[in-house]
């Protein structure tokens, strides 16, 4: 099961970050999206691996550990924020710019 | 008691098993866009209903504790399956286009392209 | 035999998975697309349950229900966009 | 435990809401609330200062199972640099009305400053993380509020840098969590130098990645792409602000790379020195290069602000208490500077006079190194701390003079070269008020400079901050 | 008492989904039903502004249990279509069920039985709701299909519906 | 005390003009005057001491950690300098009066004056290497100002910056090389490092420290070949030319020459570098100044040969070598200041400077011609001026320093001085009168008493000089040296004295130089010359180019290539950190891999993959990113992590909802545009750290922690302590709380974000409207998803106050809740329309947030009135007949904060995105 796990990690990883590399605002959006979800697999996987043993005191004898649990919550909160904003950021550079390229001018005062 | 209950729930199963992959299988096997619309409805329906009562008397029978969250699962299945049922084929409408019968009332159907001002 | 009969219906949805992902490599158009993607959360929905059952735990029924209450949404955004570019009007 | 403990970053936070709640569309009582809260920040910093290091254990769970807040020397310190700043730059808000040029101003302002506290104070290191996930979101908003086609495509870029330097954090937290088992930062203190000597890989792989965020957010070198653009384009006020957010990566370099992965332990030993040394020299390079060959104010600006993460993280390298001391009065010194130039910039949009041009030499001077301000007594301590370093002093001198020569061309050019314009006064008080502190920094160096020595002291040999970790948390 | 309880049979189903949400009858679960089911309706009741009259709740219950018999039943034909029928003898069609029934709801539900049921799908509504566009996955003769569902399905709910 | 208050009067002073500029230029001069006076008062009353061998000191503490103190020194050296720079200072203040045109800003220029004053006082003053550092530097800065003053001339402004990068240049070297002098000592204070010759001079770091410290000084006196920036600064007003360039600036490298003469001296390092660098500075820019046209061009060039010559003297390292340059000091700023406001007065008669136009100005400015006679006569070194006097002792300590070319060069330098001299004196004031655009004539008193009052001191030193300088000579010389000196200055030494034969063969071949003048000025104009300013505008410029270019080209504003280089950073240091270290081998049982669970996966992969490799088609892309997100949430509750389900559920939706509304808009399809090759570094790079990744997350699934995980206390600690059997949400809402704190607050900002920046975006005219073409079908809101989201929402809602309220005990809580909720309104969106949904809302969103933020605020700050930490929880059971007993805890109204604020915000976020879709429609405000 690690390994298929840490396969799974390494690939959205390296997805997310082949995406990351593109020029254009929505590729780079899905690209991160597939990078939260690696870390987000990640940090969970920080506790270890415990089949059938949820952290629901009384459910079981063994718990898995909650920590990393109540850490991926906080960031798969937190990444969705900000991939909300970087979406409604990529929606207005488009909109007042007119494409939706990610990369800027080196200097624009200079040009001019 | 125990053979019978267990019976069933096997029946259960297998049958929810089964039409799930029929399900899938006819979402493979069908021709026309159309017609696959039609195909998930069993998994929908039949798999996954008998497996929610498989589940519902396997936890009653074994943990001897009843579990009804699986008819809410199965309510909101029922409910949402004949929307999304809507909106693919209005979907499927809309992109290919095929000669529809008339509404047989003076008003069109609801999804087509309404004249451009 | 109720052991048997759960890995038959797991393998069952998963193997109806498998038929997915194949239907979704072929598909010919994006409604195809979506009503496949619609299927694949059916049948996650089946597993979990069945995941449940396995496990004489209904800590995962939750997981179904919200999928079963939710999951239809995406299909209806994404054919909203087909239909209509924008999902809320 | 004193409960002043926890209002620098609660209060931002109810005052914000309230904002949300009751005056989201009555702009005075949004500038009442805003002024008064940033008031009570700069009072509460003051009184804080004054404390001995001591800890607040959130939820009254003990450390290292709570979350707890940790105030340093070092930490009522930043406190302190922050409201002061938030204090000027707000004023420069409200007189240039800045603040009614998009929705929100105030409520993200207040929520910037409390994710700026919260991160100073906290002694725990994923809520490190979860405090730099606030400020960096407030300041997204802050960046590109007012909006404009350029801002908002910088905007985005610095929201996806920054995206990808959260993504690191985590990864480098689940990894400490991993292989030690605790988030808090002074229960690491005491674990690693436990860490067998032969199994230490994992635990440099976590520090390198959690260093580079910190390198990320002080934009050190590969890593400082996102910050010309971003502060080029931020509102001019908000560029003030951002002085102190690559210094929020400096003091995080500097608190765990004196309290968690000292050169010491021996695990880590001078690995992250080797490569921060390197990283700052070309930070300093590059910082010097662009404020040397960039000829808009604004992109200027930034890259001087570049030059300055660079020099202050050449003297954190060398995590002696003599660099380090030098390397907080730096701080202090370049981010006052930073944001006088930046709120100057702002004002030359429309208006060059000669009073404008006198204040825009005084930052310039300070920014440059050049006397009388802070930044000449900052770059002597720096160079002092440094005795011996061939290099890094060429660098520092070289880096200085090519930012005096950018400066100068610059300025020669924006209040010589093209006439003054007349324009409605704008309100030079913050201006004003920033310089004084500069000009305070530098004549109070003397008291300044042995506190900041303590403090180093303090940093270097952390005990009382460990300490202050078993102190409650009772429950 | 419609102002309390604006959807009475929305108030039942929230009540008994309460009930089985929580998988308790304790007196706390009927007490928190009770509540819900009170709340949430004069909460939402801006979003469902009109008011269905249902004559008969009861009819209701044994329509649904038809519609769930005819769910079974169904989805054994079509599985025989989908195993075993050649792909080109499968004979679709469209079909127009004209309808008449008194609110939405009527119309919805009458939808949603069609597509519940394996073999059909209502792929559209008229502009004016007075029709259903029927997709049939196998229908050699529409105009029975049509009428089944005219029959079996809307007659009942017009008897149902006001 | 006094001495830093003698420092600060010129500063005081320079604050005064901005408040007396509206009484009159006169008031304004007289009152910085008076400042400078006063300080000159305040010097001479230490006179006294200074003369018998004193030195006065004054101590302040400023920064001790650092050894910079504001440590003052009044010696017989710093009294010569303070005399001349207070001194001149007063006549200078008194010229620019008259000579700066009604139309000047005259307040500002005298502020940067006694700015300039103040920092070239302090500098002599200093008694701490730093502290004169402090005021070297200012002395750039001001001289900045003076030289740029008049800014709309392109020639001030460029050599103001020429003198700032030189200058600058050259301190910053001098800081180095101060540094180097202070650590050797052990201490930054003049008084100490002076008595440490021995120390200084036998350190290895003492070549370094001595280059880095005559780069400054010698950048600072225009020393070959750092001299070209004077000429230029003459673009600064006349009495700036007068002040700086000739009597005070450019003497302060010469000061500190002679400051550090007594423990840098005598070394045969300091003696070549220094004598052969003053030597040649004299001999060639007296050469140079003798084919200039321009009157302040030979002046400026004269200056540079005269602080060579004081450079040399100060090389000899002797102590007489040292009094004639003392002696020169003095008698150079007497003549040089005279010639400068001469040249001024010159120019504001005739409007032009070039002495090929001028002529014949005896007759019409007498006057100005008897007081440049005199300044000319002694800088050429002519008897009986003071000029002559040092001329002859430099001439005397050059005849008697090996080897020979040392006083050829000294008698070159002295032909071609006298040469120049007599050239600028006869063709300005001699010959015929060219025709002037009107009558020149002699200015009033105020232009040329100044020089007057100089020119007499010439005379009057030439005629006296031991009463009149030798006090001060002897003061100075004795504070360089160390040891006390007597003068011994006299216009006669004897037939024997080989300056005499040397002076006399200068003017003599000055003479036979002026008569073949015609004849090497054409030589001169046909060698091409190095010309100092092309090539340093030259460099200068290649300088900013390349800095433009290599700023410009790794900025280029690419974000890939940030990231690359971000992603390249990080794998390349996490490989070398792993590298450079031991590891354990991992030695956890590993789970087994079971079929179902192998396949969820191999589809999340797959889905990643081809999201990957078709994601220019962006709807279908998005779809295979749900898909992974639909296993991912699988994939938790499997790996008995259910509330992450739950969350990566819900928060899947709303994310798929934002995606869609923000594709609404953007290009359906990203194009090809991206060569080969750099595909190929982003798949290796992306590859590569994938791989790292995944080897790194299987050694950490493979090995316990080295310390037992915290979380055992969160397992033990759930119930009993936080009293939920949820250890996951008892984490959430209480051990760790205040990151939820934080991670609301973290969405209602983004919320509040997305609402702000569509206001903006609504406000502003947008370059691209969005392309509907693609979805034109009818029908906007169906009739049957109408209907059934109208049961759906209520259901939602019940099923959200379902997680909510076991969230404690069962998977669920606050966040999922909100969502759910947030789910069932969104659904009222699609399916009936912004306008509709939004007009049904009872609360506005924004409310949500802000009652959110106060809720779990305030429910944290309860704990206060218990005298226990934010957020400290407590929970209680609750006994009322017949109901079963409950719980209720703090807990739970902390998650109602975050049930609000999750709530506000998702609502919030995607009305506001929806409302950005009709963009035609008013805000209505929330
Ligand atoms: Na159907
Ligand atoms: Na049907």
């Amino acid at each position: 099961m690690e390994i298929l796990i840490a396969i799974a990690i390494g690939t959205l990883t390296a997805c997310g970050l082949y995406l990351m590399l593109r020029a254009r605002t929505f590729p780079v959006i899905l690209g991160l999206s597939l990078l939260s979800y690696a870390v987000n697999l990640f940090i969970f996987i920080s506790g270890r691996i415990k089949l059938n043993a949820p952290p629901i005191i009384g459910e079981g004898s063994q718990y898995t550990d909650p920590l990393p649990q109540a850490l991926v919550l906080t960031a798969i909160v937190i990444s969705f924020g900000m991939t909300a904003v970087l979406v409604i950021m990529a929606l207005g550079a488009y909109l007042t710019a007119g494409h939706d390229r990610v990369d800027t001018d080196a200097d624009p005062e200079d040009q001019a | 008691m125990n053979l019978t209950i267990e019976l069933l729930i096997s029946a259960l199963l297998i049958i929810g098993g089964s039409f799930g992959l029929i399900g899938s299988f006819g979402l493979l096997k069908l021709r026309e866009p159309m017609q696959r619309l039609h195909a998930p409805t069993k998994a929908t329906t039949v798999g996954v209903g008998a497996s929610l009562i498989a589940a519902a008397l396997t936890l009653l029978w074994q943990t001897g504790a009843a579990s009804w969250q699986g008819v809410m699962v199965a309510v909101f299945l029922f409910l949402t399956a004949p929307l999304s049922g809507l909106m693919l084929a209005k979907a499927h409408r809309h992109l290919s286009r095929p000669d529809l019968p008339p509404t047989g009332t003076k008003a069109p159907w609801a999804g087509e392209t309404p004249p451009k001002p | 035999m109720l052991t048997y009969a759960l890995t038959f219906a797991i393998a069952c949805f998963a193997l109806a998975l498998i038929l997915n992902l194949i239907r979704l490599a072929t598909a010919p158009t994006m409604p195809d697309r979506i009503l496949t993607v619609d299927t694949m959360v059916i049948n996650v929905i089946a597993l979990i349950v069945l995941y449940g059952v396995q496990t004489h735990s209904t800590v995962v029924f939750d997981a179904a229900l919200l999928l079963a209450m939710t999951g239809f949404i995406s299909t209806i955004a994404f054919c909203k966009f087909l239909l209509r570019g924008g999902i809320i009007e | 435990m004193s409960q002043l403990l926890i209002l620098p970053v609660i209060l931002p936070a109810i005052l914000a809401g309230a904002i949300i709640l009751i005056a989201r569309n009555t702009l005075n009582a949004q500038r009442a609330i805003s002024i008064l809260g940033t008031i009570a920040l700069l009072a509460l910093a003051i009184t804080l200062i004054q404390a001995p290091t001591q800890s607040y254990f959130l939820g009254n769970w003990p450390a290292p199972f709570g979350i707890a807040l940790v105030l340093d020397r070092l930490s009522a310190l930043m406190l302190l640099l922050t409201a002061t700043l938030a204090l000027i730059v707000l004023i420069h808000t409200i007189r240039t009305g800045w603040d009614t040029k998009g929705r929100h101003f105030h409520a993200l302002y207040l929520f910037q400053l409390m994710g700026l506290n919260g991160a100073f104070l906290t002694g725990d290191a994923f809520n490190l993380f979860v405090f730099f996930e606030v400020l960096l979101i407030a300041s997204y908003g802050l960046m590109v509020h007012g909006g404009g086609e350029a801002r908002i495509r910088a905007g985005v870029q610095y929201v996806a840098f920054n995206l990808l330097g959260s993504t690191l954090f985590l990864f480098a937290l689940a990894t400490i969590y991993s292989t030690t088992g605790t988030l808090n930062m002074a229960d690491l203190a005491q674990k690693l130098p436990q860490i067998p000597a032969n199994d230490t890989a994992l635990i440099r792989v976590a520090a390198v990645l959690l260093m580079l965020v910190f390198a990320v957010k002080a934009a050190l070198v590969p890593l400082q792409f996102w910050l010309p653009g971003t502060y080029a384009n931020a509102p001019g006020p908000i560029a003030a602000l951002f002085a102190v957010m690559t210094k929020v990566g400096a003091y995080a370099l500097i608190r765990f790379g004196t309290l968690v992965f000292p050169t010491d332990l021996p695990a880590t030993n001078t690995l992250l020195a080797s490569l921060l040394y390197p990283a700052a020299l070309a930070t300093i390079a590059v910082g010097a290069l662009g404020t040397f060959g960039t000829r808009s104010l604004p992109r200027q600006i930034a890259f001087a602000a570049i030059g300055s993460m660079g020099t202050l993280l050449l003297a954190v390298s060398a995590f002696t208490p003599q660099a380090t001391a030098a390397a907080l009065y730096y701080t202090l010194h370049s981010t006052l500077a930073t944001a006088a130039l930046f709120l100057i910039a702002d004002l030359t949009r429309c208006r060059r006079d000669g009073m404008t041009a006198a204040l825009y030499m005084a930052a310039a001077i300070a920014m440059a190194g050049m006397p009388p301000l802070s930044g000449f007594v900052g770059k002597l301590l720096i160079l002092d701390a440094l005795r011996g370093d061939a290099i890094a002093w060429a660098a520092i001198l070289i880096a200085s003079l090519l930012t005096m020569i950018g400066l100068a061309r610059t300025g020669s050019d924006l209040f010589w070269k093209s006439p003054s314009t007349e324009a409605p006064a704008e309100s030079k008080t913050a201006i004003l008020l920033c310089l004084a502190a500069l000009a305070t920094l530098t004549i109070a160096a003397g008291p300044i400079t042995s506190w900041l020595t303590l403090t180093a002291e303090a940093l270097h040999a952390p005990t009382a901050y460990i300490a202050a970790n078993h102190l409650g948390g009772t429950k | 008492m419609s102002r309390l309880f604006p959807h009475p049979m929305l108030s039942a189903t929230l009540f008994l989904a309460w009930l089985l949400l929580a998988g308790s009858t304790a007196i706390n679960s009927l007490l928190m039903a009770a509540l819900l089911a009170t709340l949430i309706p004069l909460a939402t009741q801006a979003y469902w502004p009109s008011r269905p009259k249902i004559r008969h709740p009861l009819r209701l219950i044994s329509y649904i249990a038809l519609v769930l018999y005819d769910v079974i039943i169904a989805n054994i034909q079509v599985a025989r279509i989908i195993l075993f029928m050649p792909a080109d003898q499968i004979k679709s069609a469209w079909i127009t069920v004209p309808v008449d029934l008194p609110c939405p709801e009527a119309i919805a539900l009458l939808a949603g039985t069609i597509t519940l049921t394996p073999g059909t799908l209502t792929a559209e509504f008229s502009a004016d709701n007075k029709a259903l566009l029927i997709h049939a996955l196998h229908a050699p003769d529409p105009d029975a299909t049509r009428a089944e569902i005219k029959s079996r399905y809307e007659s009942r709910l017009q008897r149902i519906f006001r | 005390m006094s001495l830093a208050l003698i420092a600060a009067l010129p500063f005081l002073g320079a604050l005064t003009p901005a408040l007396t500029q509206r009484f009159g230029r006169s008031i304004a001069t007289l009152t910085v005057a008076l400042f400078t006076a006063a300080a000159l008062a305040l010097i001479l009353n230490h006179l006294p001491a200074i003369i018998v061998g004193d030195t006065v000191t004054t101590q302040i503490n400023w920064l001790p950690a650092l050894g910079l103190n504001a440590n003052f020194r009044l010696d017989g050296l710093a009294l010569l300098f303070a005399l001349l720079i207070l001194g001149i200072g007063l006549l200078i203040q008194a010229y620019a009066c008259f000579y700066l045109d009604k139309t000047e800003p005259y307040a500002r220029f005298l502020t940067y004056l006694m700015l300039f004053q103040g920092a070239m006082l302090g500098i002599v003053l200093s008694d701490n290497i730093l502290l004169l550092l402090v005021f070297w530097e200012l002395t750039s800065l001001s001289s900045f100002l003076l030289i740029g003053f008049w800014s709309h001339l392109p020639q001030a402004r460029q050599g103001a910056r020429m003198a700032l990068a030189t200058t600058g240049a050259g301190g910053l070297a001098m800081i180095a090389g101060l540094m180097i002098l202070g650590h050797i000592v052990g201490s930054y204070d003049l008084s100490t490092i002076l008595t440490q010759k021995t120390a200084i001079q036998t350190s290895p770091l003492y070549l370094p420290a001595l280059i880095l410290i005559l780069l400054g000084a010698f950048t600072k006196s225009a020393q070959f070949p750092f001299h070209f920036w004077l000429p230029h600064a003459m673009a600064a007003p006349t009495p700036v030319s007068a002040y700086l360039h000739s009597a005070t600036m450019v003497k302060a490298g010469l000061f500190l020459l002679a400051r550090l003469w007594p423990v840098l001296s005598g070394t045969p390092e300091w003696f070549w570098i220094v004598t052969s660098a003053g030597l040649i500075t004299m001999a060639f820019a007296a050469k140079v100044a003798l084919f200039k046209d321009d009157l302040k061009a030979i002046l400026a060039y004269s200056t540079v040969s005269h602080l060579g010559l004081i450079t040399f003297l100060l090389g000899l390292g002797t102590k007489a070598a040292a009094t004639a340059a003392i002696f020169h000091i003095l008698c150079h700023a007497t003549f040089k200041a005279a010639l400068f406001m001469l040249a001024g007065i010159v120019d504001h008669a005739t409007h032009t400077r070039d002495i090929r136009a001028l002529g014949g100005l005896r007759r019409a400015m007498p006057i100005t011609f008897g007081l440049a006679t005199i300044a000319t006569l002694s800088m050429a070194g002519i008897p009986p001026l003071n000029g002559f006097l040092s001329k002859e002792m430099m001439l005397e300590e050059a005849a008697h320093t090996a080897p020979w070319v040392i006083p050829v060069l000294a008698t070159l330098a002295a032909l071609l001085s006298v040469a120049y001299s007599l050239r600028f004196l006869t063709y300005t004031f001699l010959g015929p009168i060219p025709a002037y655009s009107h009558s020149p004539h002699d200015p009033t008193p105020g232009l040329w008493l100044p020089p007057a009052i100089l020119a007499a001191l010439v005379v009057a030193i030439g005629a006296a000089p031991m009463p009149l300088a030798g006090w001060l000579v002897d003061a100075a010389t004795s504070a360089t040296t160390g040891e006390p000196i007597h003068a011994h200055i006299a216009l006669w030494h004897g037939l024997e004295t080989p300056a005499l034969w040397m002076s006399l063969a200068a003017i003599g071949g000055a003479l036979v130089t002026l008569g073949l003048y015609p004849a090497l000025r054409r030589v001169w104009d046909a060698t091409p010359k190095p010309q100092a300013k092309v090539i340093f505008d030259a460099s200068l410029t290649a300088l900013t180019h390349t800095a433009h270019t290599f700023t410009a080209k790794l900025h280029n504003g690419s974000l890939s290539r940030a990231f690359a280089a971000a992603v390249l950073t990080i794998l390349t240091l996490g490989l070398y950190a792993y590298q450079s270290a031991e590891s354990l081998p991992g030695s956890r049982a590993l789970a087994a891999i079971a079929a179902t669970p192998a396949v969820g996966f191999a589809l999340m992969i797959t889905a990643a993959l081809a999201a990957t490799a078709l994601h220019r088609k962006r709807l279908l892309a998005l779809l295979l990113v749900g898909i992974v997100g639909l296993i991912l949430s699988a994939s938790f509750a499997y790996l008995s992590a259910p509330d992450l389900a739950l969350t990566q559920i819900t928060v899947e939706v709303v994310t798929v909802a934002l995606m869609l509304l923000a594709l609404n808009f953007l290009p359906k399809i990203t194009p090809h545009e991206t060569p080969r090759l750099r595909k190929l570094r982003d798949a290796s790079l992306a590859i590569g750290t994938g791989i790292a990744t995944a080897a790194l997350a299987y050694a950490l699934m493979m090995r316990e922690a080295i310390f037992p995980p915290i979380s055992a206390f969160h397992l033990a600690q759930s119930l009993p302590g936080a009293g939920g059997h949820n250890a996951v949400n008892t984490i959430i809402v209480d051990f760790r709380g205040y990151d939820t704190y934080g991670e609301i607050i973290v969405l209602g900002i983004a919320a509040l974000l997305i609402f702000a920046l569509t206001e903006s975006l609504l406000g502003t005219k947008w370059a691209t409207r969005p392309d509907q073409s693609a979805g034109d079908a009818g029908d906007p809101h169906p009739i049957m998803l109408q209907t059934a989201t109208r049961l759906i929402l209520p259901m939602a809602m019940l099923v959200g106050c379902y997680l909510f309220l076991r969230g404690h005990n069962q998977p669920g809580g606050g966040f999922v809740a909100g969502l759910v909720f947030a789910i069932g309104f969104v659904l009222q969106y699609i399916a009936s329309g912004q306008d509709w949904a939004a007009a049904r809302r009872r609360i506005p969103y924004h409310a949500m947030i802000g009652a959110g933020v106060l809720v779990a605020s305030f429910t944290g700050v309860g704990s206060f009135l218990a005298g226990r930490p934010f957020l400290t929880s407590n929970y209680t059971h609750i006994h009322l007949p017949p109901l079963q007993d409950f719980e209720l805890a703090t807990a739970a109204l902390f998650d109602l904060g975050v049930f609000l604020c999750v709530l506000g915000a998702v609502m919030l976020a995607l009305d506001a995105l929806a409302r950005l879709a009709k963009p035609q429609t008013a805000k209505d405000a929330c």
